[in-house]
């Protein structure tokens, strides 16, 4: 069985390296984010594969941590690509969206 | 076992080499987004490695700092770069040369390393068969958190107050105008519904998640800075996602949890001048609920640090309360009363 | 009579106490650093300067330890021994630059009261808690560095000092100043990524960190193994990237002349001197001297380039910062000749331990001297470009009228930078050629007399300048404090009057070297 | 609200059972009261963050969604693998408004991560309907298939789970 | 009855294997960055939703079982946020009257 768990491991992680020729082929940065991101959900699964197999208990909290960050590098992508102006802080309130607080 | 092991070689030389491409394309590529995005992934399949070396420590500090907050802050430093800003073409010749003589000198280097590295005396020299001997002096399990904080407890110490100095660098970028302000690289002018819930569902099991880490870092992997990571990192899912403002730096508060960690630390030092008989040490029979109080209070001032330290300078204000968007208005009706507390 | 005794008791009972006063002198600033940033504001400064003047006194109780004591004092932190443990460890150099560092800071504190003031009506600024808070990370970084025994501890009080310097440069906030601390941000991270890799060579090779345990398990080995050079010669790089020898200078300049003028003094004055006291304790206490032998003269030889290359760029200044920035380009050089003529000391037939000895003296009496001296210049410089307005050397007529004392202040730091008679520099250059003449090393003298010619030359220039138009003083934008003035004043007599002490008070140096490298 | 505090406080001391594997660690009660201490950190700062809402759930509905919930994600995988894996691909993209009846706040943002699960749609905006009513803007894989007959039918599941009510904020 | 559970974890885990290898297919064919996100979200959470449903049977029950599946549940919030978020970034939407719009 170990072999069969490292086996599927090392073949996850070579399906999802073969994603990362889209990091290479781009064409845009948010498809070499969909590489990264692969690689985040491929990364779980394969430590997830690992924990099992090498009975290591602490590569499930690792995974466990990943999967916690899996959205991270994305919302921090987009909110940086989200916001044409960066450098200069809000400073009109107008600017504010217009949230309808109730 | 023959088999697993050929495997293992198989999956070892295999990310090796995807290591080495993934890095030359990063330090290759002209944009600075895709450049960021390969930092990325570099960070995840380093972790992969350090797991391959039963440093799985190391993996969850990778995972938390290189990958996950570096990643933020790279990725808000890319945006505040005017995209792929263009080369003035008369100075191309030179960066190109200068490229080649950096790349060709890092080559060198590289080489230099690897035949040394191969000379290495074989077994390698370790004192982890002395720092497993008295782990038990110590009343901890995991030997990386007895380096940590009791044989080399030093550098711990220090590396805290270095986390104080980063932070102070920060602000001292901020214009004198906006000083004690609140932090703004965080601040997102309209989050998503998605990305809305997303810090509404996140943080709390981020929090059991965080605590868990330090909590068990004393006999598994895991402790303060990993610990710390992942609490900084809901911190700041929920800031870009506006639920909740930066704290204003000049809060005495916020001063106060970012050097308790450090100064609690000094302190339970200083007094085993007088229990142990050094400064540092720690009394026989103490020394485990110590190290967990030292932990707990330097996970804590980690956290604040680092979420701080993704939140950026402080800057102008750009009106009260918190930035909402169209989305978590419902929910969220009495923020602007409750985010003094942050 | 009666304070004698009390001197010899006091000095006794700091030998008794020694290792406490080695952590005293990491955790004091550390501990004023936390408070100082905690309550912040006002508070700052108050916590900085109160801190000052005790530190000052552990700095002098330390040497006394040291110098009574006749030993090096040695500490195991936590009740650990090295290798797995961590040691501090202060012999003679250790509590030489303990010393001067807290001398400098106690005056440029002073300096910097004035300047670094929360106004009145707010309840905190940026720059006063960022300068004061910075400080006390300096000297923290700075205490850990003279007393550290492990090159991991070394790396992360190294480190300590990066981070605290760096934000000095750009305290001003002005876009130029932004540029340069990034450049030495790059710089100092570059030398921090060699460090740390070499530091792992060195672990690789021998299961240790502590430099004590490394010279033992080096002094046996032969050959070197080609892990330990590697190690040396990255470590080294790194170092010199962080000291900023030619021909890695470049980041200097611009940085230590941008930052404001209490920040340029320490910058100067200490920050850089760290980074070379790692790399004389790397060659001359870790590395044996078969080792350290072939690379004294390309050490020695990057200093002579330093010498030549500052002091020609000193003179084509327009500015006064950035003449006086360049000059510690070329001042940082003579430091380095001291690896061939300590070591060529060693090598003599008739042992040469007293020649070795006025090397190694002759070299820290110049870093101690220059530490002096470029403090004050730096804020004599400050103070001149602050009441002007500008600091262009051509328009300075008149300033010598306007501001006597800066000015004289300025000139007699000029004098032991230029290592004339009676000052520091002065002693410190003639045992240097002393110890080159003794060694048959002519050239390493020749170059000292070079130095001292440029320097003389840039200094007369900044002068000529400041004397000429006394008739009609300029108007001053701002008058300078006296307690500003008197500061800067007993820095440079300070280095002056080191040329004057007896040459017996510097034996201090040279506790704890029997038996390493160069003393035979 | 503290019903719903002692509700989520016991879940997440749940989860901090599962973390340190319950019962394996060196001192059991220190691990519970750390337990019970990040639990009410966690309780704490999950009603900040997202108050209770008042109304009823109907746990009959709710079961009836989460099983159409799994049972559309393995659909979506498998409708997606086959597309992948098909020699010539077979898509035909677009973009389809979608007039929603959840109104803003948390239950239509767990509308949309829904929906963004199930074959063949992808929410990637709200916007008004041509005739004024607020609407998600979907992206769709395949505008051949009955995407908004599913949607639909997902969304009168939700509304019928959590109540109308739920919505009257 | 281990060795059925052993042939679950193998049929399990292998099926997962397959779909993460449809979503590197579904991101390197399918034309444009809208289209690979469909793909990805949606074959790599079922991927992992079925190496966590393989490896149940072989870890200790209830606790790491339980794990198992919150690593799932988190992969799958993940999965979800991302989807939109950067579907959203990527092309803003036409705000109306594009494509079908239902009644």
């Amino acid at each position: 069985m170990t072999e069969f768990l490292l086996g599927a491991a090392l073949f996850v992680l070579g399906t999802v390296a073969l994603g990362l020729i889209r990091i290479l082929r781009g064409p845009d940065d948010a498809d070499r984010m969909l590489a990264a991101q692969l690689l985040g959900t491929g990364g779980v699964a394969v430590l997830l594969l690992l924990g099992v197999a090498s009975g290591l208990g602490a590569v499930g909290d690792l995974a466990l941590m990943l999967a916690l960050l899996a959205a991270f590098a994305s919302v921090a992508f987009v909110t940086g690509v989200a916001r044409p102006d960066p450098p200069k802080p809000v400073r009109d309130p107008n600017a504010l969206p217009r949230g309808d607080r109730s | 076992m023959s088999m697993s092991m050929s495997l293992g070689l198989v999956a070892d030389s295999f990310l090796a080499l995807l290591i080495l491409g993934l890095a030359v394309w990063t330090i290759a590529v002209r944009g600075t987004y895709a450049a960021v995005v390969g930092f990325v992934a570099y960070g995840l399949l380093v972790a992969l490695v350090w797991v391959r070396l039963a440093a799985v420590d190391v993996a969850l500090t990778e995972a938390a700092l290189g990958s996950g907050l570096m990643g933020l802050l790279l990725l808000r430093a890319a945006a505040c770069l005017p995209r792929d800003a263009a080369v003035p073409a008369s100075g191309r010749v030179g960066r190109v040369a200068l490229r080649v003589v950096v790349g060709v000198l890092c080559a060198g280097l590289t080489a230099v390393l690897a035949a040394v590295v191969l000379q290495l005396p074989e077994p390698a020299p370790s004192l982890a068969a002395a720092a497993a001997q008295v782990l038990p002096t110590t009343g901890l399990g995991n030997p990386v958190t007895g380096v940590l904080i009791a044989y080399r407890a030093i550098d711990t110490l220090l590396e805290a107050v270095v986390l104080v100095l980063a932070l102070i660098g920060l602000w001292s970028l901020a214009a004198d105008g906006a000083w004690g302000g609140r932090p703004g690289a965080l601040r997102t002018r309209e989050p998503g519904a998605a990305l809305v819930l997303l810090a509404q569902l996140l943080p709390p099991v981020g929090i059991l998640v965080g605590i868990h880490l330090f909590w068990t870092g004393a006999n598994h992997p895991g402790g303060a800075f990993q610990g710390g990571a992942v609490l900084a990192a809901m911190w700041a899912i929920v800031l870009v996602a506006g639920l909740a403002a930066a704290p204003r730096v000049d809060g005495r508060r916020l001063r106060l949890v970012l050097v308790v960690g450090p100064a609690l630390f000094f302190a339970i030092g200083l007094a085993g001048i007088w229990w142990a008989d050094a400064f540092l040490g720690y009394p026989a029979d103490w020394a485990k609920p110590l190290i967990l109080v030292i932990e707990a209070a330097l996970t804590l001032s980690i956290a604040a640090a680092l979420g701080l330290l993704l939140a950026g300078p402080p800057a102008a204000e750009p009106g009260p309360g918190p930035v909402v968007g169209a989305a978590g208005q419902l929910s969220w009706k009495e923020q602007s009363s409750t985010d003094e507390h942050r | 009579m009666q304070t004698a005794v009390i001197l010899s008791d006091l000095a006794a009972a700091a030998v008794a106490h020694g290792g406490d006063l080695l952590v005293l002198a990491l955790a004091l600033p550390a501990l004023a650093l936390l408070p100082a940033f905690a309550l912040g504001g006002r508070w700052a400064g108050r916590i900085a300067l109160l801190t000052l003047p005790l530190g000052l006194g552990v700095a002098v109780a330390i040497a006394a330890a040291v110098r009574h004591g006749g030993a090096p004092i040695a500490y195991h932190l936590g009740g650990w021994a090295p290798p797995l443990g961590v040691a501090l460890r202060a012999d003679g150099l250790s509590a030489t630059l303990l010393l001067t560092t807290a001398v400098v800071l106690c005056a440029v504190g002073l300096f910097a009261r004035a300047d670094f003031k929360v106004p009145a009506g707010s309840r905190e600024t940026r720059s006063p808690l960022v300068f004061w808070t910075l400080l006390l990370g300096v000297w923290t970084g700075l205490n850990g560095v003279f007393l550290g025994q492990d090159l991991f501890s070394l790396y992360v009080a190294l480190e300590l000092v990066s981070f605290s310097a760096v934000p000095l440069v750009c305290l001003s906030g002005r876009p130029e100043t932004l540029a340069a601390a990034l450049r030495y941000l790059l710089f100092a991270l570059f030398g921090a990524v060699l460090f740390v890799l070499a530091a792992a060579l060195f672990y690789g090779t021998y299961g240790t960190l502590d430099i004590g345990l490394l010279a033992r398990h080096l002094a046996g080995a032969d050959p070197v193994p080609p892990a330990v050079l590697a190690a040396a010669v990255l470590m080294t790089l790194g170092l010199l990237a962080k000291t900023a020898l030619f021909p890695l200078q470049v980041w200097l300049p611009p940085a230590h002349a941008g930052a404001p003028a209490a920040g340029s003094a320490v910058l100067s004055a200490l920050v850089v001197k760290a980074s070379f006291f790692v790399i004389l304790r790397l060659w001359f206490d870790c590395l044996p001297a078969a080792v350290t032998q072939p690379a004294a003269p390309v050490l020695a030889g990057l200093g002579v380039a330093a010498i030549l290359f500052g002091g020609v760029q000193a003179l084509r200044q327009v500015r006064l910062k950035m003449l006086v920035a360049y000059s510690t380009v070329a001042q940082i050089g003579y430091l380095f000749l001291v690896f061939p003529l300590a070591l060529g000391a060693a090598a003599l037939p008739a042992g040469g331990a007293a020649q070795a000895a006025g090397a190694l003296t002759g070299g820290m009496l110049q870093l101690v001297s220059h530490a002096l001296a470029k403090a004050a210049m730096f804020m004599a410089a400050g103070l001149i470009a602050a009441a002007l307005g500008h600091d262009r050397i051509r328009e300075l007529g008149g300033s010598a009228r306007a501001l006597p004392l800066t000015v004289f202040a300025f000139a007699l730091a000029g004098l032991s930078l230029a290592g004339l008679q009676p000052s520091g520099g002065y002693v410190a250059k003639s045992l240097l050629t002393a110890a080159a003449e003794a060694t048959g090393q002519w050239w390493w003298a020749l170059a000292l007399q070079a130095g001292g010619v440029l320097t003389g030359a840039y200094l007369l220039w900044v002068l000529f300048n400041a004397l000429a138009g006394f008739r009609a003083p300029p108007t001053l934008l701002k008058r300078p404090r006296r307690y500003q003035e008197l500061a800067v004043l007993a820095l440079a007599l300070g280095a002056l009057v080191l040329g004057l002490v007896p040459a017996s008070s510097f034996e201090l140096v040279t506790v704890g070297r029997a038996g390493l490298v160069g003393f035979p | 609200m503290t019903a719903s505090a002692l509700v989520r406080g016991t879940a997440f001391f749940g989860c901090w059972l599962l973390l340190t594997h319950f019962g394996t660690g060196a001192d059991l009660a220190a691990d519970l009261l750390v337990g019970l201490a990040s639990a009410a950190a966690a309780t704490w700062v999950s009603l900040r963050l997202l108050p209770s809402a008042p109304g009823r759930v109907r746990y009959g509905a709710l079961g009836r969604l989460l099983w159409r919930f799994l049972w559309q994600s393995i659909v979506a995988g498998i409708d997606v693998a086959r597309r992948a894996f098909a020699p010539r691909l077979s898509l035909q993209p677009g973009y389809l408004v979608f007039p929603v009846r959840i109104p803003p706040g948390p239950g239509r943002a767990l509308f949309g991560a829904f929906t963004s699960l199930v074959p063949g749609t992808l929410p990637v905006g709200s916007g008004p309907t041509a005739g004024g009513r607020a609407a998600l803007v979907y992206h769709c894989l395949d505008l051949r298939q009955p995407v908004a007959a599913g949607l639909a039918r997902d969304q009168a599941l939700m509304i019928e789970a959590y109540g109308e009510d739920e919505t009257d904020d | 009855m281990s060795l059925a559970l052993s042939l679950f974890t193998i049929v399990c885990v292998s099926l997962g294997a397959v779909f993460f290898l449809a979503g590197t297919l579904g991101l390197l064919r399918f034309p444009d960055t809208l289209t690979r996100l469909h793909a990805l979200t949606k074959a790599d959470n079922l991927g992992l939703g079925l190496v966590v449903l393989g490896l149940l049977p072989q870890v200790d029950w209830p606790l790491g079982a339980l794990k198992l599946i919150a690593v799932w549940l988190l992969a799958l919030l993940a999965g979800a946020t991302v989807g939109q978020v950067l579907g959203s970034a990527v092309r803003p939407p036409p705000v109306s009257g594009a494509g079908e719009s239902t009644p």
